[in-house]
């Protein structure tokens, strides 16, 4: 399903803490339903470029959640860490305020069955912001009655941003998400991979296929381990965009054979032997 | 109509070399892309003799109003563009510029030779100041390397030759005039500024290759004034680009010379940029039709 | 305590040249601008031989992320700034550096020994740079010129001279060359990119002297770009300047081979721009000498 | 009395319409009552450079009343009209938003007697934006005992913004205050300096000062006038102002006899003989 052709104003429906992220819902009268792993190119309508000329670019964000707009259309969540001006200004927008969109861009996870022959069941492994995209993929695939778990990891209490997305319409967090945390205030004491490297040892681990997003450190060992128990897996990658839609070459991440993939346009989901090595060069 | 060297133009706004993959978009926006397409003619990514892997990451950083881009011309080579490449934007509905550079005149020959015998070509324009690749800098600086540039060109086509000045001299001008005495049928301008950044998180320059090129709406006062000294220096048609981000913008240039314009880096922030930037101008020359002197003495 | 060529500095900011008048600013916000001088040296709006009265208006124009000016060099000549200025300049709390340009050898030799004479200056800077003045350009852009000016210049006086470098020209690097070779103590980047833009209420030039030269943040990657090459190519030291807003903006320059930096256009917006960039600066260094390298492992 | 050295931040108390424009207060803690004429220079703390990089340069903004703040200090109130990014963004300031001022700058009109001696009483005459300063001039002569008459003009009916700072307690215009407009929806139809034109044809003329501000076409008209009837007049005029305290040099305005003022430390009042001729040029 192509994107609308060019960018379009989005009125922001909704702005909401999600443990020290924010939530920011758009409506969008015009684009089609993203599928899970695809991003939008993002500016805010006023403000953009304020105080020192940045951002001056768009911004690439992952889509967190989709429901049915009150009024028609498609609501797009967006899990949003204020890191910089960009973020920032995303972050503080209020409801009636515009954003614009450019999107749904780049590919998306595919089914087990797509990206490893019999295998059946996701172990979704999410860190940090990056949990937004595995968010709608747990609700995907939910929906399609494909066996899933999620291993989330949070530094500390005051970080567990966007860890609402996995809970039900009860609150509480869904029964196959399990949670990994440097502090130890809940969950795992330590990191995903802790609860990641089990599951990769078991016997059943090749019937299933890991789908990681998260910082890039954490998407290199998930990598590693998944290349080393010889687990297929697909990493949702950020590099620095400023089109998202293959004008600007600048989302360049390297093959492992040489040469360069774009991003936006190849990625952002990229299959574990696409990647060298995650680095913090183009992440 | 709008034209340039003789290619009828449905606007005066083109794109700008290596700031949109038409092949890529289609594929992103579907036939909407081709319905609307954004530019009155396509000018395609300078290619290369050889095929090129680009620079390493990172190759993009923001800065004040502007970006710096180290992309390093990634593309297919000239036998992969032409097997590849052209076909595809031989179906774009606008005339076809192809941008094409290398680092000596016998390989830029053969480019024009091989490039200019497609049908599907309505001009070239020569790359001789991309910042990013060291070769390519020497010629767009000197007037008179220019000049023989184009001498060894100009027989080989009778399709326009145009030449993108590069704005890294003291003179643009006499460059240009050197082209011009060389053949050329226009000049574009300007290319990016050498620029660099520091990564405020390591202390070392932000992009892999060290510097880059500057572009956007900080370059443009820049832009303008190369455009304004150019024009002064040649007769050929100029198509002035640099920051263009509005009908407003693109007005600018062309009071200062321009016949045509070309939007770049603003296509990033608006894949339709090159459509509105259009509509923009035309009714802001329209108003200045119109308009009466407004007296405001009360 | 950080130093420039001998002279020590509290802090390593000081003002860039014709965007600070003390003289000025002393009688608009009295006694407190010398309680809490915001730069640690000061460096006098460029004098010439002759008075001079500055270009016609309009000599400035906002541009993206900075501006336009056209200003053309307006000062009372060196024997009236000799006999009215520089007294006053005397009793600010910082050394004083005085900018000087001329448009001969003859002339730049005068103007140097008068001024070097004088007890009261610390150190001569050189405009070989300025946009607004067409002569002003003829020996920053050219090496040799740039060192034999320097050559009759040197033994002239034992204060130290730093050369002011235009940024217009491919290779800055070669001239600060030339100005080492000449016998310069420092170099000084970088001065006002050539720039235009057009008033859209005429259609015609926005400035009245046609052009100008371009400056703010706008330029600021051009300047890191330019100290970067300069860095390179000489041992001598830099004064970094370019649209320098911020501590880090600041952190930027002294990364890529600055000792010092200067804040121009920013003062406009801050008239205390200067203490508070070096205030920022200094907590900036501190951090990162403290800091440990954070993990982000989820 | 000088200005505090440096920006400094204060908070938006206010913002109203005034007929097509906006009054805007803002409350200052630390500076001086400023004199007629004087200005400030003005940048939205937030905002500011949104959009295009414009605006970047602080404002220059005459005063056109002050009064003691609610809590302590002073309140300024500006009287704008939005032209352009700066203007546009500090008329839609609202309450509680952060501005920075550096001020109060520039010179302010003197007395009658000052001006031309035996003079005692005034004419003040303005147009447009321009008549935010004599609003304080009148105020303070008023205060003062300075017998004074105010001739306004505006265009029509939509546009008589700041109007509404020349009316009393009560709300109606004060006596001494007559109009002229172009549409003559109120107030003889025509333009101020007909309104102008008898006073300085009267026998006693030459013992008032006209004080103006407004377009320039209409300083200009005023200037010549009062040349003419050797009648003595202070202008205050505009010219592009990147710094406001001498710095940049870019508000220059020639002089009769050649060279320049710097509008901003040598104004922005003038004397009428301090101008050659009033011109777009630099205004
Ligand atoms: C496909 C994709 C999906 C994404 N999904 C999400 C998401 O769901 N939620 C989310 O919060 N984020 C997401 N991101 C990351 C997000 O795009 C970035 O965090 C954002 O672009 C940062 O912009 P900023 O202006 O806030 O910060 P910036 O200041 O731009 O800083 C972010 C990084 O940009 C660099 N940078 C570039 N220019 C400069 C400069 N001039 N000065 C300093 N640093 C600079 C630095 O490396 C810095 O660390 C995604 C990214 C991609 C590519
Ligand atoms: C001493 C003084 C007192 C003043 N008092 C008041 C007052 O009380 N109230 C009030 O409303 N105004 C006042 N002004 C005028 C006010 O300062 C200007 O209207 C304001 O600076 C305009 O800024 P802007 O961003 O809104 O408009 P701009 O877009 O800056 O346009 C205003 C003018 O600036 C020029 N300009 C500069 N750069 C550009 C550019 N890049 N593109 C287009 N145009 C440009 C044009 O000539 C244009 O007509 C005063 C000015 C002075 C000098
Ligand atoms: C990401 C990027 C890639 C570019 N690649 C090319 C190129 O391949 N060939 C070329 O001649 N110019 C290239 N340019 C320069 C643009 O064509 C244009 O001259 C410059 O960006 C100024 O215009 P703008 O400010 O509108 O972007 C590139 C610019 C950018 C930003
Ligand atoms: C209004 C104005 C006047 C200037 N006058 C001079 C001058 O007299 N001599 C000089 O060497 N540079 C002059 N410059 C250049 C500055 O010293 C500085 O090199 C340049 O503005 C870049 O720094 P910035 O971006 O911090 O302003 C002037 C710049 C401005 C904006
Ligand atoms: S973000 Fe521009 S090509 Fe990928
Ligand atoms: S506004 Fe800068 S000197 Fe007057």
């Amino acid at each position: 399903m192509n994107a609308p052709f060019g960018r379009r104003l989005c009125e922001v429906a909704a702005n909401r803490d999600s443990g020290g992220y924010r939530v920011v819902s758009l409506l969008d009268h015009e684009g089609p339903e993203p599928e899970p792993g695809q991003f939008y190119m993002l500016a805010a309508e006023a403000g953009w470029g304020a105080d020192g000329g940045r951002a001056f670019l768009p911004r690439a964000i992952s889509v967190a959640a989709t429901a049915p707009g009150a009024r028609g259309g498609v609501r797009l969540d967006f899990l949003l860490d204020a890191v910089g001006p960009g973020t920032e200004r995303l972050c503080g927008l209020g409801a009636g305020e515009g954003v614009w969109i450019t999107g749904p861009l780049g590919n998306s996870f595919a089914a087990p069955a797509e990206v490893s022959p019999g295998a059946a069941g996701a172990v979704l492994v999410g860190g940090g912001v990056g949990v937004a995209p595995l968010a709608l993929l747990r609700r995907r695939f939910g929906e399609r009655g494909v066996p899933h778990r999620v291993l989330l990891g949070f530094r500390d209490r005051r970080h567990t941003g966007g860890l609402d997305l996995f809970c039900g319409s009860s609150g509480a967090l869904c029964p196959e998400v399990r949670l990994a945390t440097e502090d130890g205030h809940t969950g795992l004491q330590g990191r995903v991979t802790d609860l990641l490297l089990p599951i990769l040892a078991g016997d059943d681990a090749r019937s299933g296929v890991v789908y990681a997003c998260g910082p890039p450190a954490m998407l290199e060992a998930v990598r590693a381990l998944c290349a080393e128990h010889g687990v297929a897996c697909e990493l949702a990658l950020e590099s620095p965009m400023a089109c998202g839609f293959g004008a600007c070459f600048g989302c360049a991440v390297p093959k492992p054979g040489g040469g360069f993939l774009r991003l936006c346009v190849d990625g952002p989901v990229l299959r574990g032997d696409q990647v060298e090595e995650v680095s913090h060069a183009y992440a | 109509m709008p034209e340039l060297c003789g290619i009828e133009l449905e606007h005066p706004v083109i794109n700008a070399s290596g700031t949109y993959d038409a092949i890529a978009a289609r594929a992103v926006f579907g036939d909407a892309l081709l319905e609307d397409f954004p530019f009155a003619a396509f000018v395609s990514k300078t290619i290369t003799p050889e095929p090129r892997a680009g620079n390493a990451p990172r190759r993009i950083w923001e800065t004040p109003a502007g970006m710096l881009n180290s992309i390093g011309l990634p593309n297919k080579g000239l036998e992969g563009f032409l097997a590849e490449d052209l076909p595809r934007l031989a179906a774009l509905p606008v005339p076809l510029i192809v941008s094409i550079m290398a680092t000596s005149r016998e390989d830029f020959a053969r480019c024009v030779e091989r490039v200019a015998a497609r049908r599907e070509v309505a001009a070239i324009e020569l790359n001789v100041s991309c910042p990013n690749v060291h070769s390519g800098l020497i010629v767009g600086e000197d007037p008179a390397e220019t000049e023989a540039l184009l001498e060894t060109l100009r027989p080989r086509t009778e399709k326009p030759l145009i030449v993108k000045l590069t704005p890294n001299v003291a003179g643009p001008a006499a460059v240009a005039a050197g082209a011009e005495r060389g053949g050329a049928d226009a000049v574009s301008l300007i290319n990016t500024l050498k620029g660099t950044a520091v990564d405020p998180a390591t202390g070392a320059p932000a992009l892999g290759n060290g510097y880059g090129g500057l572009s956007g709406p900080a370059v443009r006062p820049v832009a303008l004034e190369q455009v304004r000294s150019v024009r002064a220096a040649t007769g050929l048609p100029i198509v002035g680009m640099g920051g263009i981000a509005s009908g407003a913008d693109a007005a600018e240039f062309l009071a200062l010379g321009a016949s045509v314009v070309a939007v770049g880096t603003e296509s990033f922030r608006d894949p339709r940029a090159g459509s509105r930037v259009a509509a923009e101008l035309e009714s802001t020359l329209r108003l200045e039709r119109v308009s009466e002197p407004v007296l405001d003495l009360d």
